[in-house]
């Protein structure tokens, strides 16, 4: 199923994207960072998602859905898309088989190396702010080889100089085992690429309606900004009905007040 | 086995003595609530708990209800219903002991475990403050490696208790836990696991090809004991949904020591209509 | 995943280079024998096969037919029907390398491969010739114990291919083996598995419980072919027995090369009614 | 269920056991192996048989029917008194768990020792005789309480000096991690026990119809020999039926050859 049965596929529409919506506010956040960790994922052969990851759960939904059959995509929590007959353990044994190719990583803060803290603020262990905790971040992310950082909120809170506690390690020693690490993070903001021999973050693109300014205004950690910033690139209008169509109903399964809250045509219709 | 079949959770609940290394399951292996409320019931103390590879009102309940020293785990939340008050307040106080660990970490310890190794290599956590902070663990050279090549040796986890809410059982012990697959090595580690099911069935889930691939063998099994909806007011695989509401105001009352206590009062050791309706 | 289902055991046969490392399993796990068959006529030499954690007729037939350069293996053993001729002729002659192992050193070594940890420790084999002969293998102190206390460390064992036989499959390439557990690790370790079955039906068997709890998913799968009696004329699970008469028959033409050779002409290779009926 | 519905247990009768045989032909040598393999594995929790093992399989199933459902049986190759469903590494997961009270090992050599070896007689590897393979004696001989060494022939030819290849050796230095080791060995001619300190096998009971000297002459390694050598204590004639009408069924299901062979009539009348 490489095209949607509503509307064909035109990849020709997506040098003008814009001009296929019918207004600005007709696309909304969550359906764009779909898109743009659905583009992330390309070529990708087995991904997976964490808990309570609905929009990284839609860019994986997505993502297959594009892929043409190539992709199998394991969304945590879901029945229907649930690839794992071997208990809790077979995600983290599929990272170091090499199987697993992408996967997802939040953070109560991120700083501009890429470490990751997931524990809290403050002196450990009696942090000032206590976050659950470190799930697989501290293994995952030495294993997957496109780690896509990924935060709804685009703050200096978030976005930090250094962490209060490193969850996981953006980078490593080379006499330490790492076939993975921060492959792209995507905001509300903007999408930034890393890389690892600098241990810096750059920023690839700047979402429509928002500013370079206004990323750096609110990032805790210098990135390297080239001279032009392309604007994010929006889904065009055959991949945002598959989004509304499709999507919306297949991750619902698992999130369905995020497809209430997102989709609610698509939701009542269903 | 004979005898494994017991009458109700507070018997269960009766055979966990104090200071015991006790293991729960990720809440979506399946929780028993309905145990853990018989747990804080008898007022068990000391707990050394692990959970495989997080936890959530489980663990928060017990580390509220003063029940645990000790918790190993690779997070403590309650999902959608955000963090988890009692056991952030005892993190935040210092009267909770906390061994932070990544899931696979646990996983593995729970492994070897099982496999009675003493200890399992683990690819990862090098560089990471999980690692810095836990003396447990220790890093070594590789010794299949010719270059240098460190890697964290996770010890063996060897709980005294695995406590498990399943879907059935039979008269014999054997457990059904269909895909929760973590359950089989979270029982082989264990001395003994004790279960709580939905619903104790006629027969031997062994005997048919159907059920035997999804039933944990009695030899696992030190006790259980029928608990209908025994993970209220957590979902509990496909079977029943979150009780949202429940949860809603445990998260309210449990922003408070005394809200918490009341809490308890109401639902588990008050001996009122709506505590013994829980069971 | 689309394009895994094959038309033919031969077919599926390609797929394995001269030289591979292939893993295959005990007889009771279920064993591609018309898959071997095609292997012996596609030619496939210098095989490294591994046995999870001993083999029979399928490994003495490929050694027979001079397939395999080493094996490891916990034993070759025609069961009821005696010792594995061509396996005994080429270890007394010198033309086959062997590993000699113990069950669950094999079974450590793919879990290892499995968990993609470079190797696990495990208890035992410490003072006898099977440690003895294996310079793979290696002893060390557990890092986690104060006195003296020596452990062996079995490396990973990672095969290029994993060959199966099993009840069903569907058109994702999602397998069910029951009860057969020891496949996921197999697989797991293996960069892709290739698998025979009964029959290949419809719909999705990851999407019904009943059937979900005993798949092998399709992600570990390389491909897979419909082979009825694919087993044969080994047992297969509690499908079909052994065909004891043929293999009685096996067992006296095996003795000798060229008695291996006339059994190979008349149902492996020969082109003839037999040979085409077997498969 | 402790007792037989037929012939209700008589442990009185006990002492004078043979008095309860019709015929001295009455008992079979098969017969008497599985009552004293059953004996031997009195008190244990959990026990298994390996492949090939129909009389300790036999023994197994007697001796939990002794039990009174305190004891667990695992028949390798029975889908019936199956206990494994976490696939071939299971039992020896039991051993290392310290689940697993007794197992049962038989060897192409067994020397004065209690070392092993199933791999071949000569040189290694390019052996004159090569056996199957060490199978998982080199870990459970270590790891299991009770192993009950086993075979059902007894000659200078099985039981020699020293073996030509070490399987799993009968006794490690104090340093090697060890739970487990011989426990007993039982042959058509007698019972031996095993002294782990001096390192050497003595006679516990000759059955009867048979001599020490017997014994002594078909052995090929030195054993301790007390003053007075028992007769082994031939089951009662309520063991015999419970192993002639019950044992046999059950053992038909995974050995029918043997069944067949060894309980003819059981088997005609099922």
């Amino acid at each position: 199923m490489n095209s949607s049965p509503v509307v064909a596929r035109a990849p020709q529409q997506r040098s003008d994207p814009v001009s296929d919506l019918s207004a600005p506010d007709d696309l909304r956040t969550e359906e764009l960072l779909i898109t743009l960790i659905a583009r992330l994922l390309e070529g990708c052969r087995l991904v997976s998602c964490g808990a309570s990851s609905p929009i990284p759960g839609g860019g994986c939904l997505l993502a297959r859905q594009q892929s043409g059959g190539a992709m199998q995509v394991n969304v945590l929590g879901s029945r229907v898309n649930n690839l794992m007959t071997n208990g809790g353990v077979e995600l983290f044994d599929w990272a170091a088989q090499g199987r697993l190719d992408a996967f997802f990583l939040g953070g109560g803060q991120i700083d501009g190396q890429a470490n990751i803290n997931l524990v809290g603020v403050g002196d450990y262990p009696q942090a000032k702010i206590r976050w659950p905790g470190s799930f697989g971040s501290a293994y995952l992310y030495y294993l997957v080889p496109r780690v896509i950082l990924f935060r709804e909120e685009h703050t200096r809170r978030v976005f930090v100089e250094k962490v209060d506690f490193v969850s996981t390690p953006g980078t490593s020693d080379p006499e330490v085992y790492r076939t993975g690490g921060p492959h792209a993070l995507v905001s509300p903001l903007c999408q930034m690429g890393f890389d690892k021999d600098r241990k810096k973050f750059h920023l690839v693109s700047v979402h429509p309606g928002h500013t370079v300014e206004e990323v750096l205004d609110n990032t805790g950690f210098e990135i390297d900004v080239p001279d032009q910033v392309p604007e994010t690139v929006l889904p065009d209008r055959a991949t945002l009905d598959i989004i509304r169509q499709q999507i919306s109903l297949e991750i619902a399964e698992t999130y369905p007040r995020f497809a209430a809250k997102v989709f609610p045509d698509a939701m009542n219709a269903a | 086995m004979t005898g494994l079949v017991h009458d109700s959770v507070d018997s269960l609940a009766a055979l966990i003595p104090d200071g015991a290394k006790v293991a729960i399951p990720a809440d979506y292996t399946g929780i028993a609530m309905g145990l853990t409320r018989a747990m804080i019931r008898r007022g068990v103390r000391d707990l050394y708990l692990v959970c495989l590879p997080t936890c959530g009102l489980q663990g928060d309940m017990l580390i509220g209800a003063g029940a645990v020293k000790t918790i190993e785990t690779s997070a403590v939340t309650l999902g959608e219903f955000g963090g988890a008050p009692r056991f952030q307040a005892a993190v935040g106080d210092g009267s909770l002991t906390i061994k932070d660990a990544t899931c696979p970490a646990i996983h593995a310890g729970i492994q070897a475990g099982q496999k009675g190794i003493p200890y399992m290599p683990l690819r990862g956590m090098i560089g990471s403050d999980v690692l810095a902070s836990r003396d447990d663990w220790k890093v070594m050279q590789n010794p299949f490696s010719d270059g240098e090549d460190p890697i964290v040796l996770l010890p063996a986890i060897k709980p005294d208790f695995a406590l498990i809410h399943a879907k059935k059982a039979d008269r014999h012990g054997n457990i059904y836990i269909g895909l929760r697959r973590e359950v089989m090595a979270l029982a082989g580690a264990s001395r003994q696991t004790l279960v709580t099911v939905e619903e104790i069935v006629d027969g031997n889930l062994l005997r048919d090809d159907a059920t035997a691939t999804g039933t944990l063998p009695a030899l696992y099994v030190g006790g259980v004991a029928e608990a209908k909806q025994g993970a209220w007011p957590l979902a509990f695989w496909e079977e029943y949904a979150t009780d949202e509401a429940h949860m809603t105001s445990y998260v309210a009352a449990a922003r408070s020591p005394e809200g918490f206590k009341a809490y308890l009062d109401e639902f588990v050791t008050g001996g009122g209509a709506r505590a013994a309706a829980a069971e």
